[in-house]
């Protein structure tokens, strides 16, 4: 765990904490949830574990939230998350062309990491960007009006930088 | 006792008075759609091309952010109001674009015709 | 108090010209004079501003207040209350300013903006909605303020009813019973719930109107909470919505800070506060049962109803849950009357709607249009057809709770009643424009592809049922439909309507029930001819070489199964029994001599 | 009695009383509407969709288990249409299942099965892509089969509301649904205190105990072993269901005939070491109260009730009785008095345990029940699986010739017998306790305050002017509701019993199914099966358990006296705090908990 980590996984206790004597204290694990997905990308266990102690809740009622909601990552997820918007704007105009390309060239599945754990594909439903469909978002920046050509080349573009990182 | 209306009345005069403070009363008031979908579409690069004019001595403008106006297939968007006059609505505005509207139209007065909705 | 500098604009079109609008200039210029504010205001003259119902028109800057039907007489008032003491004068506002509001940003751009009406978005796009003085100055928390001061929650109730506004979520019940119902329950713990789930593919007007005006959704909330006897309300949004949480928090900061929420609100004797609760990538959330099991923590799974939200709705306690456009909707009705607002729309469905336009629509974007306006209007006025010179096929409302309405349907007036009986519904306000080229299958199976996916897995119906009409589906766009696949469909799928637990079950067949009947035939092609007119579902393709192949074997090589044949420079062959229909050979040909039908 | 209202079901009028559902209504009037998730102890889940009825005016179908009737509703319980989407959902149910009825565990006892025959399911028309899981085997007891799963929930809502361990949840969602512990662990290293519940809550075969029938089988046709078995006091009261008996015959001279037809060479009773378990338990009893020991004593003799208190109670392991249970008692004393009487090699026996419980499977691996380095029970069956022996071996339990148990470890008091109803190993220990602190004999033996099915039990008991309070819980759920208030208040109680299933071991987790168109855990079953332990009770002559000559004998041969140093080694063990995956080790446990 690096030191942000820590400093930030002490501030979320201190809030569990704080929280737990609250009436409905329950009703704050999905608050809980983002925050430690904030903190380290995905949900380790230890954390679950943490949270159930801290604020009283089953482990197992814990997991089936965590299991329920897309939004939240039960393993480490890649450097960069490519998200492909399958909103309807964006299915009409062609972004399952679009996600067919990105499985083929990062050769995962959805949800998968490629194994430079560069990347991990995801789907998204409507990114809000339907303007510009199809679109995609590569951490938090939006890539619209692409084909499938354009998408390798975002997807080259990032790999570039990372390898430009790792030489320096 | 003072009533929630008028309460809310001496809110409302605060505010104007705020916001003509801000400038509102320059001859030029510039809004940058900034909403996620503007966003996505690159409408903080715009914003930041007005903020470096502002910055780097353009006067008499009052520079605000808005929300969306639901011209989706036309974002960024930024709007240009001067009182009395027909407001222009420019679609499609890129950083290039937005450094032109400065030069163009806040400095020289002219409406780019070709960009506006 | 402190006198401001305001700019006037007054119309100087040729209506308020011959209703004495030079007459009413003098008049002002003399009252400015009488309280010394000539140096301080500036008047200006615009050019038909197109009220001319309302004319003379006059407006005062910032604040956008727009007078309509002023005399000469009234300049002394305007001047003395609205430019000295800054309080505009009530009776003179033109009623529908929040409606007439756009023309200042609209000019030029009337094709898109001349038939919308904005209730819900009557301030987005033109205030910043980060600066809680922006929305004051537009009357902000007025209605509030109204409410507090001369309404008692009942009379608030009751000028909801009168206003006939119904549920923007999608099913359309009477907000007024709603809000009733709640009220009368017993005891003091109540909530009031903001359902900001917006999760349709493809729609995004909750999260524009949240973006572009977030404290008109805190406004109606805490009117909401006033007239059912709630002390706290929840904003329940989607964690995809940084940006729109982002300004609900600046917003919800900037009304403690000012006294409209927390304790005593306004100096009265109502307390209420608010707090923001993310979802988490559940599109079965929105349903209301799901989404109080969600901000209680817990899978977002529905439960049977009764007992309704209203009886026992957040922690077990009387809960009144509304959709962001509805409570948008909220401050409107107590400032203008719900007389007022009930005058918009048809007999049934009052007041507007907003749509998020998509697809094979020329204009794309979020249009408001008041309640029976026609699909034909839309699609066409305000969307501006269909681009590239397309063919219209159909239009799907309600995303994946709804339905594909082909183009006899187009002059269906928008309203709750009239989409039902087309065979689709209002919906949350997804609408997407669907082309020639878009197959009738393909998009029917995306739908249930997503509401499968979304299902929460509770009931048998919408677990199983929508599996198996989906693989049902898959199998028809891949070639492999079979006889009386039809048929399982609607079996299936009038099963699931009628037996699932909850309304994302329910309505999970639409989109496959509408298709079958209005576009029966296409079913009809991809099972018996196989074939896709469209020309979308690419197992049904068949890609052939033509005479004008020179055989320079590049599609040969990019075959993956090696379905080509032919010796170099003659024309090539391709086995069809072979033939995965990648499409490979038809990228690479340079002499378009590959044809895909 | 509040005026009734009028509903009409299929075309005709009825008066019913207002506040409950359409199924509540429907039952009285003689209409059973088809249902799979609905079980009147656990909370409603609508899930099924089974129950659906057709209420005119309604856009949909409503689930009668959830919709309340209100006066001049419009009911149809069985129209053409009705019944064709009932027969789709369960198509739909069965096309998502392993086609594999004949070699299933629960073929024959299957509640999907019986539906689908009723509803007259003659064709498939919906099959395509079929969830795929692991068994899970990883636990003594209890199997996990996620295939078999249809997601009633039954058994989250009885892990979560009855019994509130909190084991299982619903993972994922959708057509990936699972039902599976914290992070998908195996069941073997879960929270689970194989309390068995589920099994006896689960329509299908999702749930199973861990069958040993054909190892037993095996063992039994060993001609070097000496084969001995003991089986519980309940197993008596409810093996008759499994023959198609009403509930509540008390089977006892059946089943010991059957079992030594079975091959066993002795069949004892656990019976008997009940009334030992009684020597030993009342005797410590006595000592905390006379020496200051902690107090309250909790009983140990519940396998499930063991594995909670490692797990979620650890402060309270000075509070439980040393005490083996029953079972492990009677092992321990096969493996040496019986050994040494018989003049046996204690490896060569096998001892066998029929229990109403799947926690016992459990119990009887604990290394700490080692008894010198053997195995005490060398097999555990539950009431299921012996009934199952005994008709795969052709024996015809019903019309057999009734048999004794066999000397010295088969006589029992009549305290011995109501072990296997909450309340009475309570009420046993006060019949021996009270005469051996007083010296005067118990007048009225029948402890009504510590009878009956209410979750949490108390009474007071007043030996030689001292007051003694006295508590009894069963399920775990009123055990920690019951472990709670000992926590604030540890002078409330003396003594605690404490039974791990509902209704204690006429409830286990072995039991035997329920027949047709019964519930699982039926109230009125449970009382017919306690009533038939207390008729037993009630029979005997001896009803005390140191009344028991075999007991007196085993103490003057073998065992000294209770508390000795023999009575310390092979009868009494030790706890240890445990943590395996996914436990909340909790102050005070949430009442409501989270249902889903």
């Amino acid at each position: 765990m690096t030191e942000t980590e820590q400093k930030k996984m002490e501030a979320l206790r201190e809030y569990m904490h704080a929280v737990k004597d609250q009436p409905h204290s329950e009703s704050n694990l999905i608050g809980v949830l983002h925050k430690v997905q904030q903190i380290y990308g995905y949900l380790p266990r230890e954390v679950m574990d943490e949270a159930a102690e801290i604020l009283e809740i089953p482990t197992a009622h814990i997991w089936g939230v965590a299991t329920f909601y897309h939004y939240f990552n039960l393993e480490p997820i890649g450097k960069h998350v490519v998200s492909v918007c399958m909103g309807t704007a964006c299915y009409v105009k062609g972004a399952q062309g679009v996600l067919d390309a990105l499985k083929k060239e990062l050769g995962v599945d959805i949800g998968g990491t490629t194994a430079d754990k560069l990347f991990t594909l995801q789907e998204a439903r409507c990114l809000g960007a339907c303007g510009i469909a199809p679109v995609i978002m590569v951490d938090d920046k939006i890539y619209g009006e692409l084909d499938t050509k354009k998408t390798i080349d975002i997807i080259n573009r990032y790999r570039k930088a990372d390898a430009a990182e790792t030489e320096a | 006792m003072v009533s929630p209306i008028d309460m809310i009345k001496k809110k409302r005069a605060e505010a104007v008075s705020r916001i003509v403070s801000k400038g509102y009363l320059s001859t030029k008031r510039v809004y940058v759609g900034m909403a996620t979908c503007e966003i996505a579409a690159g409408s903080k690069e715009v914003m930041a091309v007005f903020k470096d004019a502002m910055a780097k001595g353009l006067t008499d403008v009052y520079l605000s952010q808005k929300g969306c106006a639901g011209r989706c297939n036309l974002e960024p968007t930024v709007e240009v109001v001067e009182e009395g006059k027909i407001p222009v609505k420019y679609g499609k505005v890129t950083p290039e674009r937005a450094r032109e509207i400065v030069d163009r139209h806040l400095k020289k007065g002219e409406v780019i015709r070709e960009w506006t909705i | 108090m402190t006198r401001k500098t305001y700019k006037v604009t007054l119309c100087d079109g040729p209506t308020c010209i011959r209703n004495q609008s030079r007459e009413i200039r003098q008049a002002l210029e003399q009252a400015l004079e009488k309280h010394s504010l000539s140096q301080r205001t500036e008047i200006h003259l615009s050019g038909c501003l197109g009220m001319c119902s309302k004319g003379p028109i006059l407006i005062v800057n910032p604040g956008y207040v727009i007078y309509g039907q002023v005399t000469p007489e009234d300049m002394g008032e305007i001047v003395e209350s609205h430019l000295a003491g800054g309080q505009p004068v009530a009776r003179l506002i033109v009623k529908e300013d929040h409606l007439y509001n756009r023309f200042f940003r609209i000019f030029g751009d009337v094709d898109f903006f001349g038939k919308q009406m904005r209730i819900t978005l009557r301030n987005c796009g033109i205030i910043d909605p980060e600066n809680i003085d922006d929305y004051l100055s537009v009357r902000g928390y007025e209605a509030l303020a109204k409410a507090l001061t001369e309404m008692t929650p009942e009379q608030v109730i009751s000028e909801v009813k009168k206003s006939g506004l119904r549920g923007r979520g999608g099913a359309g019940f009477p907000t007024g019973l709603k809000w009733d119902f709640t009220a009368k329950q017993p005891g003091d713990e109540k909530y009031v719930i903001c359902n900001a789930d917006e999760g349709d593919p493809g729609a995004f007007m909750d999260r524009s109107a949240i973006e572009g005006d977030p404290h008109t959704v805190l406004e109606g909330m805490i009117i909401g909470g006033y007239a059912v006897g709630a002390r706290k309300g929840i904003l329940y949004i989607r964690a995809e919505y940084p940006l729109a949480i982002q300004r609900l928090e600046i917003a919800i900061e900037a009304a403690r800070s000012h006294g409209l929420l927390g304790e005593r609100i306004l100096g009265s004797d109502f307390s209420f506060d608010l707090e923001i609760r993310l979802g988490a990538g559940a599109f079965v959330c929105g349903e209301e049962t799901a989404l109080i099991h969600s901000i209680e923590g817990s899978r977002g799974m529905p439960r049977p109803r009764p007992p309704y939200p209203s009886v026992s709705g957040l922690f077990g306690k009387p809960t009144l849950i509304n959709n962001v456009e509805t409570w948008a909707n909220i401050p409107v009705v107590v400032l203008d009357g719900g007389a007022w607002f009930s005058t918009i729309g048809t007999e049934t469905s009052k007041g507007t709607k907003v749509f998020a336009l998509a697809g094979k629509v020329q204009n794309t974007g979020l249009v408001e249009v008041p309640m029976g306006t026609t699909l034909r209007e839309i699609v066409y006025d305000i969307g501006g057809g269909i681009p590239g010179g397309k063919k219209f096929k159909a239009v799907q409302t309600g995303g994946p709770s709804g339905g594909c309405l082909p183009e006899e349907y187009l002059d269906t007036q928008i309203d709750y009643e009239s989409l039902a009986k087309a065979g689709s519904i209002m919906g949350s306000g997804g609408m997407i424009v669907i082309d020639e080229d878009t197959c009738m299958v393909n998009i029917a199976k995306f739908f249930i592809e997503f509401t499968q996916s979304e299902s929460c897995g509770k009931c048998t119906p919408c677990r199983e049922g929508t599996k198996r009409m989906l693989e049902i589906l898959t199998r028809i766009t891949q070639g492999q439909g079979k006889p009386g696949d039809i048929e399982k469909l609607e079996r299936l799928g009038e099963m699931i309507q009628k037996a699932s637990l909850c309304g994302l079950g329910q309505s999970a067949p639409n989109p496959i029930l509408s298709t079958i009947k209005n576009f029966r035939e296409e079913y009809e092609e991809h099972i018996h001819q196989k074939k896709c007119r469209a020309g979308e579902c690419r197992a049904l393709l068949k890609y052939t070489i033509l005479d004008n192949c020179v055989g320079c074997g590049a599609c040969k090589r990019a075959c993956p199964v090696g379905a080509i044949d032919g010796t170099r420079k003659e024309k090539h062959v391709i086995n069809q029994d072979l033939c995965i229909q990648c499409g490979q050979c038809f990228e690479v040909c340079k002499f378009n001599a590959v044809s895909k039908a | 009695m509040s005026k009734t209202i009028t509903i009409t079901i299929n075309h005709k009028e009825y008066q019913v009383e207002p506040n409950q559902t359409i199924m509540q209504a429907a039952d009285k009037l003689g209409f059973h509407i088809p249902r799979l998730c609905y079980h009147p102890k656990l909370s409603i889940e609508g899930a099924c969709r089974v129950c659906i009825v057709e209420v005119e005016g309604m856009r949909t179908y409503v689930a009668s288990c959830a919709y309340p009737v209100s006066d001049g509703m419009k009911i149809h319980t069985n129209t053409q249409a009705l019944r064709k989407a009932r027969r789709d959902i369960i198509e739909l149910i069965l096309d998502n299942h392993p086609q594999d009825c004949h070699t299933c565990e629960r073929d024959g006892n299957c509640e999907l099965q019986r539906l689908a025959a009723s509803m007259g399911i003659r064709a498939r028309h919906f099959e395509g892509q079929r969830k795929r899981y692991e068994k899970d085997l990883s636990s003594d007891a209890v199997i996990r089969d996620p295939e078999k799963c249809i997601l009633c929930g039954r058994c989250v809502r009885m892990c979560s509301e009855i019994q509130q361990v909190h084991n299982l949840t619903q993972a994922h969602r959708g057509f990936h649904t699972v039902v599976m512990p914290a992070y998908d662990m195996p069941m073997g290293e879960s929270v689970c205190t194989t309390c068995g519940q589920c099994i006896n809550v689960c329509p299908t075969a999702a749930f199973v105990e861990k069958n040993y029938t054909q190892e037993l089988f095996e063992k039994l046709n060993d001609p070097d072993l000496v084969k001995v078995v003991q089986f519980a006091p309940s197993v008596r009261a409810a093996i008759g269901e499994a023959f198609g008996l009403e509930a509540g015959l008390n089977m006892e001279g059946p089943l010991v005939a059957a079992l030594r037809k079975l091959g066993f060479d002795y069949v004892f009773d656990t019976q008997f070491s009940a009334d030992l378990t009684i020597m030993e338990e009342a005797s410590e009893f006595l000592e905390r109260v006379q020496s200051g020991g902690t107090l309250p004593m909790i009983t140990s003799c519940s396998s499930a009730w063991m594995k909670c208190l490692e797990q979620f109670y650890p402060d309270l392991i000075d509070n439980v009785s040393t005490c083996k249970s029953p079972m492990s008692m009677h092992g321990a004393i096969t493996k040496t008095y019986f050994a040494q009487k018989k003049k046996l090699d204690p490896k060569k026996i096998l001892s066998v345990a029929v229990m109403c419980c799947t926690a016992k499977k459990y119990e009887a691996a604990r290394p700490e029940l080692l008894v010198d380095g053997m195995r005490g029970v060398d097999l555990v069956v539950t009431t299921r699986e012996a009934a199952w022996m005994i008709k795969s071996a052709g024996i015809d339990l019903v019309n057999i010739e009734p048999e004794e148990p066999d000397h010295p470890l088969g006589l029992s008091s009549g305290a011995g017998a109501i072990f296997g109803t909450t309340g009475g190993v309570m009420e046993a220990a006060i019949r021996t306790a009270y005469e051996l602190y007083t010296g005067e004999t118990l007048v009225d033996i029948e402890v009504a305050s510590v009878r009956g099915l209410k979750g949490i039990k108390e009474g007071t008991l007043m030996m030689d002017g001292k007051e003694i309070r006295v508590a009894v819980a069963h399920g775990l759920g009123n055990a920690f509701g019951l472990l709670d208030l000992v926590r604030r208040d540890p002078e409330k109680y003396h003594f605690i019993e404490i039974m791990g299933c509902p209704g204690g071991c006429v409830g286990g987790g072995g039991q035997p199914y329920a027949q047709i168109n019964a519930i699982p855990l039926d109230d009125e079953v449970l009382q017919k099966r306690a009533q038939a332990l207390y008729d037993l009770d009630k029979a005997k002559t001896i009803r005390r358990s140191h009344d028991n000559p075999d007991i007196q004998k085993l103490y003057k041969e073998f065992l000294q006296s209770p508390l000795s140093p023999v009575s310390h080694k092979y009868l009494h063990t030790h706890y240890q705090a445990k943590r395996p995956v996914g436990i909340i080790p909790k102050k005070e446990r949430k009442q409501s908990g989270a249902a889903q």
